[in-house]
């Protein structure tokens, strides 16, 4: 009874705190537009249930489609790996705006080091030694040299976006490079016990962990897909819970307090920046790896999506959980976008619909938009001497 | 005084003079991607195979080896007796790729044969990318002086573009038949149209900064995505605006009286001096109202220090939207030229003349009369880069390396101040090249 | 000129990892006359001419300049095919070329010209591949009338272009035709299989336009004439080069029961074909026999709409050499004379049921035949 | 007295900047377990010498003996392995951070191999550590939600939790109330008799006279005497410090009244974090007089003038200006009716640091006649009014070409007097006219500031000097907590009162404000 009464009240709470972050402290407008979203999501649910031929619930089959999830998942690696990129550098006081040209640079090496390898692993790694390098000289430049973030952030950006084609054509003859291997998914991978326990039905309710509706696509999916959990995972925890994070986080907001705490900051940017490198350097590969193929024409094959990258993290509010929750925003957006088009859902014109992911983008940014950067942020630190 | 102790002093003047001291940086930055744009296609060279070597590295040279004892012979004998000359090269490497003649070609190969020929079809490729380069230049320089980081030049000028390509597709036939008199009315309502239409596109980026402070940066890359969306919708659909001539996402070819005249230059290479010189007087033009208006003080204060702005009652968000409209109008007009002059109707597929913009403000300062050397710097790469493609085997891709060469070296002034330093003891340590156009802060004590 | 093997260079240096400078040292590639030999140092004032001597010593060299269209070489297709067209006429004939590769629109006027205009070597043909230089090339062609230009999926009306366009949606009828009846049944081969519950195919477009949208409607026709139940899910991703977005668009198609999908997006089918290869089911090329090109989907590429882009090239320079180049006309490929055709892929073309391939050849023979009438535009399929 | 008692010992240390020597061959030895105070004015060299010690910067020449051994810091690092630590002006702490995590910072106890920090661990030291030295903070607390007055006990604890024998407070009482400093001066007796050393720097003559042992005198970056603090006196110190003889006190006639100018009802204000900084404030400038607001920065008077000279849109009440209410007008109409307005932060509102002086000459009024017209700016008429300030206000070097950035604080200062005198404002608003400004231009601004007065103009002046507000105040309103407490009589209140009416405590004799009518005391 007392237990019942218990699950009743933590509900009611529950209720009330969500309604608490929603609504309270916000503009008319804001809580006008998030009362519209959640009538809407209501809806939706209830043309999925009771109307599953009208337009509104074919979209809800499509929202909730596993192939949806796994879309999304995939779409999601590189973005996520250099917005988490994005926030140590950016947290640390060094704005990346170059995670365009980290991801740029490892999708060519990727696929060029597993061209000349045979395996995926190593093309990863070259992917990922590339884009260490350059975010490397991007330290230097910003670090040493002063530069102004922003515009050694664009330089690195277009270094990279010019060197990449230049390299794939001095290599392979065109901007475009040849195929090579792929990453398997979890299933395909023959890891002894796991490959098959995704597969096997489990005990009690007798269906296969992948077969699972909408999450199965979770047992399906690629290994950069894990590893991106993985690294979120490991980001928060790095920032919130080690003492580097707390490092980092002063030398973004504080760093003259940092230095006088006696810690090199100078140490710090590198090291966080280095790590901005590691991390846009393993989505960038993983981009690329995912079709086994580098694309160089025109923005190449990443298209944006370091851009998109800073969006997610300021929308995430440099919380490495954010940034993968709006990560997953944007990138399921777009997987939806596709799915829209190829059933023939709304008849809106594919033209249109692919601007759905930006016009989002605007329109959260400008409701929602005021994110605090650190106040150290795309400041120059020099310790004592050069004061 | 000594003569040379009154030169450094001299030159450490001019050093400290910061314009002067931008331009040394600018040319400095310019030599040194140069170079290592050349380790670049020396390095390529050896990645690629070909029957003979287009430019080999030997050790000693054939000064040494072969010109030198041609020349004195006995000079050589006297030094080193006994064969003991090398007569041959210890090491040699031999690239692929030369170095020297890529640079010929692109460097002057945009020019063509110029001297003889100033009105060359490549020489005319240049100044077209020029005159465009030039509005998308000034546009973001003065959204920089604003302090406004206008990365959506490239979605202003689509939206320009189209708006100009597809009025004039209505207003122009019907007054084809006037001649002269038609293109006194046409052309200036059709740069009108792209400076209204990208004025306004730019207007909402700059609003959502001023009033709902969304950062411009991500709001204008947004915008260029919306704006490459919009445009194929519009040209793809002959229901819509597309050529149902045509296999291309294309507008109907306006006639030739909305266009600028080609005048001296042939009507085949896409050019005309006219616009050019719009160009020009536009840069100017900015120039003056930045620097002699009022509207140019306020947008230069709030651009180098917002709260002295607010306080010498500048309406900081006025500012931002205006600034970025006009920004955005500049741009706007960039597309009308590209539209007038060089495709005579408006196509999907603009190239990215809105990126070189920002590498071509950047590399001038933010001023809008650098901004023309800057744009015609520009205009001979991307000129170049074509004759490069034709004329040789390296990849005129090289010429996006050098570009973000360029702005990685123009962003770290530090880096030659510190090279000066070492050769002389002038120049400021000064703030790097920023956002803002140059901004600083004196400590008091 | 292009005695350049940067494939093989790749294989040779397998290991090394350096980029630019760092690795030149103990790289194996650049000049194959040797490093540090005496000759070498001896010709060390030579500067470009050296790789374009031979044009100038043996003046019976055809030379013909190449603008491809804007996806690029590498794309596997379109470009791809072009190139192999130039290619085969070079083994064949006194051939040199050089091929340039326009980033954007407004650069082909550049590159026509550059070719037309130069003087060393003078270009005897040059071939535009794609139908967006047809407007520069109407202007180029004009002002340089005695040059002869071929412009490929287009038409220019000037007495010195030869053009070549195609019948695109017969070919892609007859896919249509293919995949029709392979979704009905249950098939399996290679690494794909088709389920006859579920009837479904799909198109993936790259950019909207009209052509691409014949390969669409042409795709349609077949399937809805062989099955009139058949779904059919059609996507543009806005892009002949984003793969991913290709790989995405086809993975939604699959995951929603389709069976088999067509691409005609040039670079962006890479991603279809990889999205087969993920989910097990087939795919179906454009362009060239992609089960060649893309050897490593071979598994999943049942058959590929061949348009022989290379055979209009090819022809065109033979002209040309022969001296018998006709400007001024506009020939056009279909089915007839194998300039578009459905070539079934190298590795499941065996394993394709014989009634399967009659049906496909006798809607061959139909449309052939006139009895057939294939739609261009997909809003005239039912 | 052997060498061990001595905790500190800098010898004969020279610290160069381009074109200034901040440190001129100092000796400062430093007795263990006593308060030393370093006294000076602003830019003679105190902040260096202690930079110096905090290993921040590296002598150019000189010793460093702590505990009698000779020490060389390359960087804090080492001045903190050394037992020293540092309380910056400016507090070197982490906002976003919790009060343990920045006590803990760089210095974080770690578990499971260094892989986390051990948050537990570091939260017990902290409470520990305060409780021993009888400090009241809380450690889960982030830092931008504490006052003042606990980040400065933070700081202390940051620097005892890195094991520090040997502390440097740079001004620290500067942010305090009086309350505060009492409190500090109680800290600091606290860990002297704990057997720390404290070295504190001020400029007031008083804090130095009163909380320490021994006064160290700096001068234009030289040592100038180290004294006794018991057997000195306020006017010994004063003059080692500026080096003649100072008239401490501001002559000034009786005003004399006109027509109200400026008319604050019942404004209140939020600060940039929406919390109210002032409530319910109103008061009246009349012509030819001088109003003063006295208070600890930070009780609201920046709002109170922002909300006055139209940087802010205040929360409720008005704001009437010469007649007219200008609550919600736009700053450019207050300039345009002529309002002055000498800003509190002349480096961030006062000049645009990289315009020249022609540039900055207009600031304000360069909408308009006689500086601009028909839409373009008239460059020549500026320049001759640029060239006229420097030349009246004697500003160095008087070049109307110089960057502001280019110019010494205090010229700066009297560039910005001088461009809003010039502007024949009916009233100024002057926040803080004289800080970082030599003594001899602060006579100047305060001359100047006082003629305006006898021309009959309105002056608001805000200033957390008390000398200065209260010398030349007609009137004196004190603000604490965002609200004004009372309005005095200058020439009739002691500065125990003030400090303690500043302190948001009513002397015996005063009562709230609510019951004296603002105009009430005038005269």
């Amino acid at each position: 009874m007392s237990d019942d009464r218990r699950v009743v009240g933590t509900a009611r709470s529950a209720v009330f705190s969500t309604y608490d972050r929603l609504f309270v402290g916000r503009g008319r407008l804001q809580q006008a537009v998030i009362g519209i979203v959640l009538l809407a999501a209501v809806g939706l649910v209830a043309a999925g249930l009771l109307a599953p031929q009208s337009d509104a619930g074919r979209l809800f089959a499509v929202l909730t489609a596993d192939s949806t999830l796994a879309a999304t998942l995939r779409l999601s690696v590189p973005i996520a790996f250099a917005a988490l990129g994005g926030i140590f550098a950016e947290k640390s006081g060094v704005i990346n705006i170059g995670l365009e040209g980290l991801l740029i640079i490892s999708a060519f090496v990727g696929i060029w080091a597993t061209d000349v390898t045979g395996s995926v692993w190593y093309g990863l790694i070259g992917g990922v030694l590339a884009s260490t390098l350059l975010a490397g000289l991007f330290a230097i430049v910003c670090i040493e040299f002063r530069a102004d973030q922003i515009i050694a952030g664009l330089a690195v950006w277009l270094i990279a976006l010019g060197l990449a084609p230049f390299l794939s054509s001095v290599i392979y003859g065109s901007k475009n490079s040849t195929s090579v291997d792929t990453f398997p998914t979890l299933p395909d991978m023959g890891i002894p016990v796991l490959s098959d326990a995704v597969t096997a039905p489990m005990p009690v309710v007798g269906v296969a962990p992948v077969d699972i509706p909408f999450f199965g696509a979770l047992f399906d999916a690629s290994p950069p897909v894990y590893l991106m959990l993985l690294a979120v995972a490991l980001s928060w925890y790095t920032l919130h819970r080690t003492a580097f994070g707390r490092w980092v986080e002063a030398s973004g907001e504080n760093p003259k307090a940092l230095d006088t705490a006696g810690v090199n900051v100078h140490r710090v940017r590198y090291a966080a920046v280095l790590l901005s490198g590691v991390l846009a350097g393993v989505g960038g590969a993983a981009l690329a790896l995912g079709v086994g193929q580098f694309t160089g024409n025109g923005p190449t094959m990443v298209n944006g999506k370091g851009f998109i990258a800073i969006v997610a993290y300021l929308f995430g509010n440099y919380n490495p959980v954010g940034a993968l929750a709006s990560t997953m925003l944007f990138a399921g957006l777009d997987a939806t976008q596709l799915t829209l088009q190829a059933r023939d859902v709304f008849q809106v014109p594919t033209e249109l619909v692919r601007t759905i992911p930006y016009v989002t983008v605007i329109v959260v940014l400008a409701l929602f938009g005021r994110t605090r950067i650190p106040s150290a942020g795309g400041e120059h630190y020099e310790s004592g001497e050069d004061e | 005084m000594s003569f040379s102790e009154r030169a450094h002093d001299l030159l450490g003047r001019l050093v400290r003079a910061s314009a002067f001291e931008r331009f040394l940086i600018s040319t400095s930055a310019l030599l040194l991607s140069v170079f290592i744009g050349a380790l670049i296609i020396l390095g390529a060279g050896r990645m690629t195979d070909c029957a003979s070597a287009a430019y080999t590295i030997a050790v000693p040279g054939k000064f040494v080896t072969t010109t030198l004892p041609g020349l004195v012979p006995g000079v050589v004998k006297s030094v080193l007796p006994g064969g003991l000359w090398p007569s041959q090269a210890v090491f040699a490497m031999g690239f692929c790729y030369d170095p020297f003649a890529v640079y010929d070609l692109l460097f002057l190969g945009a020019l063509g044969d110029v001297l003889n020929n100033p009105l060359n079809s490549q020489f005319a490729t240049t100044i077209a990318e020029t005159t465009i380069l030039m509005f998308t230049g000034v546009a973001v320089a003065v959204a920089f002086r604003a302090d406004i980081f206008n990365i959506g030049v490239q979605g202003q000028l689509v939206v320009g573009a189209l708006t100009t390509g597809v009025v004039l597709t209505y207003v122009a036939p019907p007054l084809a038949g006037l001649g002269v008199l038609a293109t006194i009315v046409l052309l200036p309502l059709g740069l009108l149209l792209g400076g209204v239409a990208g004025g306004a596109y730019a207007a909402v980026p700059g609003a959502l900064k001023a009033y709902a402070d969304a950062n411009e940066v991500i709001t204008t890359i947004m915008l260029n995505f919306v704006a490459t969306s919009i445009a194929l919708f519009l040209v793809s659909r002959e229901k819509y605006f597309k050529d149902p001539e045509s296999f291309a996402n294309q507008t109907v070819n306006l006639p030739d009286v909305a266009l600028f005249p080609s005048w001296l230059f042939r009507a085949r290479d896409d050019v005309s001096l006219l616009a050019f010189a719009f160009a020009v007087v536009v840069l100017v033009g900015i120039w003056y109202l930045l620097q002699h208006t009022p509207f140019g003080y306020d947008l230069r204060t709030s651009g180098l220090q917002p709260d002295a702005a607010e306080y010498g009652g500048v309406d900081a968000d006025r500012t931002i939207v205006s600034s970025m409209t006009l920004s955005g109008a500049l741009a706007g007009i960039g597309g009308a030229v590209y539209v007038l002059m060089v495709l005579g109707n408006f196509q999907t597929g603009v190239p990215d003349y809105g990126f070189d913009g920002i590498t071509v403000s950047i590399l001038a300062g933010n001023n809008p009369l650098g901004v023309g050397l800057a744009a015609f710097l520009f205009g001979v790469l991307k000129s170049g880069s074509i004759v490069v493609q034709v004329g040789s085997d390296v990849p005129p891709t090289l010429v996006g390396v050098l570009r973000g060469l360029i702005i990685l070296f123009v962003a770290m002034p530090e880096f030659f101040r510190m090279i000066g330093q070492k050769f002389g003891s002038f120049g400021r340590p000064g703030e790097p090249v920023a956002t803002d156009g140059g901004s600083g802060g004196g400590s008091d004590e | 000129m292009s005695n350049f093997d940067r494939r093989e260079f790749i294989k040779a240096t397998a290991g090394i990892g350096a980029v630019g400078l760092a690795g030149m040292a103990g790289c194996t590639g650049g000049p194959s006359d040797g490093d540090g030999t005496e000759t070498t140092t001896e010709e060390s004032t030579e500067t470009t001419e050296d790789s374009e001597g031979t044009t100038t010593a043996e003046s019976d060299v055809t030379n013909v300049g190449m603008v491809y269209a804007t996806g690029g070489l590498g794309d596997g297709s379109f470009n791809d095919q072009a190139q192999s067209g130039i290619q085969q006429a070079a083994e064949d004939f006194n051939v040199d070329f050089n091929e340039s590769q326009p980033d954007s629109v407004s650069q082909f006027s550049d590159y026509q010209q550059q070719y037309a205009g130069s003087t060393d070597p003078n270009y005897d043909l040059v071939s535009c591949i794609g139908f967006l230089q047809a407007d520069s090339l109407t202007e180029t062609a004009a002002n340089y009338p005695e040059q002869n230009f071929q412009i490929v999926d287009s038409t220019v009306d000037e007495p010195n272009v030869g053009s070549y366009v195609f019948r695109e949606h017969e070919g892609s009828y007859l896919v249509g035709v293919l995949a029709a009846h392979l979704t009905s049944m249950s098939f399996s081969a290679g690494a794909g299989s088709t389920q006859s519950d579920s009837t479904n195919v799909g198109f993936v477009g790259g950019r909207e336009s009209s052509l691409i949208q014949k390969f669409e409607a042409g795709f349609k026709a077949g399937v809805k004439a062989t099955n009139d139940d058949i779904d059919i899910q059609t996507s543009y991703v806005g892009s002949f080069n984003d793969t991913t977005a290709g790989q995405e668009a086809a993975l939604s198609m699959y995951n929603s029961g389709s069976d088999i999908v067509f691409h005609a997006a040039g670079n962006t089918g890479t991603g279809v074909f990889q999205a087969a290869q993920d989910e097990g089911r087939f795919a179906i090329g454009v362009d060239r026999d992609q089960s060649v090109t893309k050897d490593s989907y071979a598994n999943v590429i049942l058959a590929s709409m061949v348009k022989r882009v290379d055979t209009a090239v090819y022809n065109a320079v033979e002209a040309t050499v022969n001296g018998n180049f006709q400007g001024g006309e506009t020939t056009t490929l279909g089915l007839d004379d194998d300039g578009v055709a459905c070539v079934y892929g190298q590795q499941l073309g065996s394993e394709i049921p014989e009634d399967v391939k009659t049906a496909v050849s006798d809607a061959r023979q139909s449309i052939m035949d006139g009895e057939t009438s294939v739609p261009q535009d997909p809003s005239n399929v039912n | 007295m052997t060498q061990t008692d001595t905790a500190v010992r800098l010898e004969d240390i020279t610290k160069r900047f381009p074109g200034v020597v901040a440190n001129d061959n100092v000796d400062l030895p430093v007795e263990r377990g006593s308060v030393h105070a370093l006294l000076g004015e602003n830019g003679a060299g105190k902040t260096t010498l202690m930079n110096v010690l905090y290993g921040l910067y590296q002598p150019d020449s000189g010793r460093i003996v702590v505990d009698g051994e000779e020490r060389d810091f390359a960087s804090p690092r080492d001045a903190i392995d050394a037992g020293i630590g540092m309380i910056h002006q400016h507090f070197m702490l982490v906002d976003t951070m919790t009060v343990a995590e920045n006590i803990a910072l760089g210095n974080e106890p770690r578990k499971w191999g260094g892989l986390a920090v051990d948050r537990e661990a570091a939260r017990r030291d902290v409470v520990e550590l305060s409780e021993r030295y009888g400090f009241d903070v809380d450690p889960d607390k982030t830092i931008a939600d504490v006052s003042v007055g606990v980040q400065q006990r933070v700081e202390i604890l940051k620097a005892l939790y890195r094991g520090a024998d040997v502390l440097i407070l740079d001004e620290p009482t500067a942010v305090l109330t009086p309350q505060e400093v009492e409190d500090l001066f109680d800290v600091l007796d606290e860990l002297t008799d704990q057997g720390k050393t404290v070295i504190f720097i001020t400029h007031k003559l008083g804090e130095a006279m009163h909380a320490a042992d021994d006064v160290t005198v700096l001068r234009d970056g030289k040592n100038v005497g180290t004294v006794d603090a018991d057997e000195t006196t306020r006017e010994e110190l004063a003059e080692l410090m500026v080096g003649r003889e100072v008239v401490l006190d501001v002559e000034s006639t009786p005003p004399d009244v006109g027509d109200t100018v400026l008319d604050v009802d019942a404004l209140s204000v939020l600060d940039d974090r929406e919390v109210p900084a002032v409530t319910d404030v109103s008061f009246v400038v009349r012509e030819g007089e001088v109003f003063g607001v006295a208070g600890v920065d930070g009780n609201g008077q920046a709002e109170l003038v922002e909300a006055v000279t139209g940087l802010r849109d205040p929360e409720a009440g008005s704001v009437e200006f010469d007649g007219r209410d200008v609550t919600d007008a736009p700053r450019r109409d207050r300039i345009d009716s002529g309002m002055a307005y000498i800003p509190e932060d002349r480096q961030e509102r006062g000049l645009v640091m990289d315009f020249d002086l022609v540039e900055n000459g207009i600031l304000g009024s360069q909408h308009g006649a006689p500086f601009a017209s028909g839409g373009t700016i008239d460059w020549d008429a500026s320049r001759t009014h640029a060239e006229d300030i420097v030349e009246e206000y004697d500003v160095r070097p008087p070049d109307a070409d110089t960057e502001a950035v280019a110019l010494s604080g205090g010229n700066q200062q009297k560039f910005i007097v001088g461009r809003e005198f010039e502007r024949d404002p009916r009233l100024v608003v002057a926040t803080h006219p004289t800080r970082g400004v030599d003594i001899g231009s602060q006579e100047f601004i305060h001359d100047r500031l006082l003629e305006l007065r006898d021309e009959g103009r309105g002056v608001l002046l805000v200033s957390s000097k008390l000398d200065e507000v209260q010398g030349l105040s007609d009137r004196l309103a004190v603000m604490h907590d965002g609200d004004v407490m009372a309005v005095v009589d200058p020439d009739e209140i002691d500065e125990e009162e003030l400090g303690l009416l500043m302190a948001g405590e009513y002397p015996e004799g005063y009562e709230p404000r609510s019951e004296r009518d603002a105009e009430g005391v005038a005269q």
